[in-house]
């Protein structure tokens, strides 16, 4: 069960994970980005933190999205912000809802990084990530796993979509950032979902 | 890290702020990042903007014959909406306006999302994506070409459109043919560092270089021992010609990517005029400095427009800007 | 040694070719390495000329309002006296001929003798020496201040007084009265190469900055650990304000040394600015980018120059030269 | 006693001398000047080996320093070209001299150093070397020890003069790059003249 409280919850506890794992975060984008993704996540979360309430669990997360676009910039910023934007929108107005509703509201989240990246599956983007961890959480598995080993994955993929793909099979080797910080928002969620 | 600079977290406003004192013509709005100059009402105005650490990128451009707003985004990050959406309202002269975006992931995607608020007030958005990196070879594959030296002559020779009093339309179909007609390459014989980072993007031994850099501090497509001058403009021209034939006036751009001294880059300058009028081709236009930079980086990329008539024509008017100036 | 070269012994030769064919408006002989422009009858013109690896300076400064005729040496070699002299028949309009000369030894003496070679041809030569740097704290005991960023100034304001129609001994004087006006003072946070000799002038740590550098590749005065933009603008700002009090509306120069990405000079203007207006000093012109670098030294210097009106009218009217362009 | 030939050997010996030890005279300039002491000779010397050529000492002398004053640059260029064209000038066009006037004519080749750049034994420069060498020329004595020991004292000197004065108390410890040129002159002289 979601409430405003909890998806709240899982926001500041995102926040807190982007927040501590940042260097690491700009760490991998220095090796096949441009060095900003830890920088650009905890602005954005620094601005969740801050301006994402709201009675339901749709406003908070619509207020999340927004502060993400607003606040974040770079390619992660407006993906993030329409994963979050997406899932509100399929939330409604609902006070609560239950797992299953939650599911399909971050299957909705999913389709809306989909449709403005155009990456699939196997892209070496943070899809690879959310899109395991979003199959696993409608599963009611364990999506923190389902995204980290998602993350994992990326290591031996060659990117096609975002800064990465310039460096064509020299990305071989390194992780995705946005794969890890989408395993990061994961393993958020189900630190306030499993209790 | 060395960097004359407060802390990387002031950075950006620092600098903005010194941009202000130095540029009163110029309205420099340090708080919300956006630098503007007032629009012609009833002309097309022109916005680009993406990460700083490009410098004079975007905001040297911001002037009579040019741009009419930059949006500086935090180093190597792309602007957000919002502050697109501010720059493009505060120079909205009644007939639409451009937006000059470099093609990368975040520039596009946040450049599109201004350009949905900027729909929601009435306001006529027209996009140019400038990819002009032939180092980035398969394009399909990847985010597709990056935005890179021809970003420069794509305003200028917009803005000169939009400054005769063209029509929207008609300006983004001249920035677009700029585009069309460019290519660039780049090289590093040292990486920039991200203040915030502290450490260079990538590291190269003492003899090495790094061929087909992009401007954010990622690695190229290869490394190979640093070579000289008339190699690497060699090696850079004859990406360019494999991409696109070269023939008739052409105009260069040789530019600094930050950390390279103005003489080393007249020399490049004379090697790529060299080996294109060995070629046949006439070096009609030139442009020889930093214009689009990647921080502290050490290196420079070549740029080839062909030109027509009509181009040279646009590429002379008058121009009054920080970076570039020329004409009366 | 990391540069975009062909080799050292060819180096000034290259980036003259460059230079030649990226300005086609100046005349260059790269053989004789003199770049002029045509004089105008019966008005004074202006040469300068020193050692190379200063880019822009000095041939980036030959057009319409500023230098007739630069004459670049090898690197941080003075030109010699053939050379000059070669540039001061060139360019003589029968008005007589001011020589621009930074305080250097082998700048002076060279010079010198190209005035006695000038003298013999009837040609009626004035001198201005360059010396701005108060990081050369005692001048009595050294061969006295060295010529930097006031060389610009200098030039650009002796110009226009020279296009205006002055006679030789008033634009004498009015350069003169600039150098008299203006103090600089340098910082490195890493040195210069010189290509011929393939290691830098000095060696820094990662976490020490250089201060009191001159523009050769000279270590400074002292040695400290790197200081925030404010710091360092504060220490260079002291120094020249012990030397001449500030007071007034002041023209200030922020000048990178060759490897100092743009954004970083912005900052530096900008606590520049701050500290000055503070102190009630009014920041009526500015220029900041690299005008007198030291090849690919990383820092920047700090001139500061007192105004009256018609210096500001002067440094005002039109230019257009490859580095220095405004007004119409 | 020196002819046109002697003259002429004496300064190809130099040319050589100095070639051979470009890199160290760079080196000491790099230390406490702008690196190109070396490069600047070299260039010099190698104009005076294809230039100074002529029937008399005075006449290869003046030629010797023109093609210096022409090729060098910098500060050591017009002050060897003085010293040779002012040697020159008190040698007049016999065709050989004696040592004696030959001392003479070094000495006033000194005077026009000095003259042209005010220094002074002890301010750490060319003099330090050359003074100390026409004395022990003018008495018989050994006139490159003299010299060598001439630049040998400018390492505790503080630079008063040219560019190393810059340094203040930090030119102490090094050795003045003119000096060491200077140094070599005598030496290639001697080396012509004692046999
Ligand atoms: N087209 C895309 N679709 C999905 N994710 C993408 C796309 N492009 C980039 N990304 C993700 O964004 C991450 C980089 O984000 P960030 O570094 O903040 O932005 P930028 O690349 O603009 O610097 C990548 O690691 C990748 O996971
Ligand atoms: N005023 C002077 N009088 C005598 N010798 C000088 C003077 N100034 C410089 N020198 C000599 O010139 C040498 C430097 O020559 P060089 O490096 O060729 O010229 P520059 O200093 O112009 O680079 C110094 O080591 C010193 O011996
Ligand atoms: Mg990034
Ligand atoms: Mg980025
Ligand atoms: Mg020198
Ligand atoms: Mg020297």
């Amino acid at each position: 069960m979601m409430d405003a409280a909890r998806t709240r919850a899982w926001l500041t506890a995102a926040a807190r994970l982007i927040n501590a794992n940042s260097g690491h975060l700009t760490a991998l984008d220095t090796a096949i980005g441009d060095g900003d993704h830890g920088l650009n996540l905890r602005r954005g979360f620094e601005a969740v933190t801050a301006e994402a309430t709201g009675d339901t669990p749709g406003a908070v997360l619509k207020a999340a999205g927004n502060a993400l676009i607003d606040a974040t910039g770079g390619a992660s910023g407006p993906l993030y912000g329409t994963f979050f934007r997406r899932a509100a929108k399929a939330l409604g107005d609902a006070p609560e809802v239950d797992d299953a509703v939650f599911a399909q509201a971050l299957a909705a989240g999913l389709a809306g990084v989909q449709t403005l990246g155009g990456a699939a599956e196997g892209d070496k983007t943070m899809v690879d990530a959310l899109a395991p961890a979003v199959t696993a959480f409608a599963a009611g598995g364990d999506a923190a796993a389902a995204a980290a080993n998602g993350r994992d994955a990326t290591e031996s993929m060659t990117a096609r979509k975002g800064r990465a793909s310039y460096l064509g099979e020299r990305s071989i080797g390194h992780i995705d950032p946005g794969a890890a910080s989408a395993a990061l928002l994961f393993q958020a969620l189900c630190s306030v979902t499993t209790d | 890290m060395k960097k004359l600079i407060n802390t990387p977290g002031t950075l950006l406003t620092d600098a903005l702020t010194g941009f202000a004192a130095a540029h009163p013509a110029l309205d420099v709005d340090v708080r919300r990042r956006i630098v503007t100059r007032a629009p012609t009402p009833g002309r097309v105005s022109l916005v680009s903007g993406g990460g700083s650490g490009h410098e004079p990128l975007h905001a040297g451009f911001v002037g009579p014959g040019m741009l009419h707003a930059a949006c500086p985004g935090e180093v190597f990050t792309s602007p957000v909406p919002g502050q697109i959406h501010a720059a493009t309202t505060a120079v909205s002269g009644g007939a639409g306006v451009l937006h000059v975006v470099k093609n990368y992931t975040g520039d596009v995607l946040n450049f599109a999302l201004a350009a949905e608020l900027a729909d929601d007030d009435g306001i006529e958005i027209a996009t140019v994506i400038v990819d002009d990196d032939v180092a980035v070879e398969d394009s399909t594959h990847t985010a597709g070409r990056r935005g890179t030296g021809a970003t420069v002559l794509v305003e200028k020779i917009a803005g000169a459109a939009a400054e005769n009093g063209e029509k929207l339309a008609v300006v983004a179909e001249i920035a677009t043919e700029v585009n069309a007609r460019s290519r660039s390459y780049g090289v590093a014989l040292r990486a920039g560092t991200v203040p915030a980072v502290g450490t260079p993007g990538f590291t190269l031994a003492e003899d090495e270089m790094e061929w087909g850099i992009g401007i954010h501090g990622e690695p190229g497509r290869r490394r190979g021992p640093i070579a000289p001058a008339r190699d690497i403009a060699a090696g850079a021209l004859d990406a360019i010609a494999a991409d696109m034939p070269l023939e008739g006036e052409v105009l260069v751009l040789v530019n600094g990517m930050g950390g390279t001294p103005l003489m080393e880059l007249y020399v490049m300058f004379a090697e790529v005029t060299a080996w294109l009028e060995a070629r046949g081709v006439r070096v009609a236009r030139s442009l020889v400095g930093d214009y689009v930079t990647s921080l502290d980086m050490t290196g420079c990329s070549i740029t080839v427009m062909r030109l027509t008539g009509t181009l040279r024509d646009l590429w002379d008017a008058p121009v009054e800007t920080p970076a570039l100036r020329w004409g009366r």
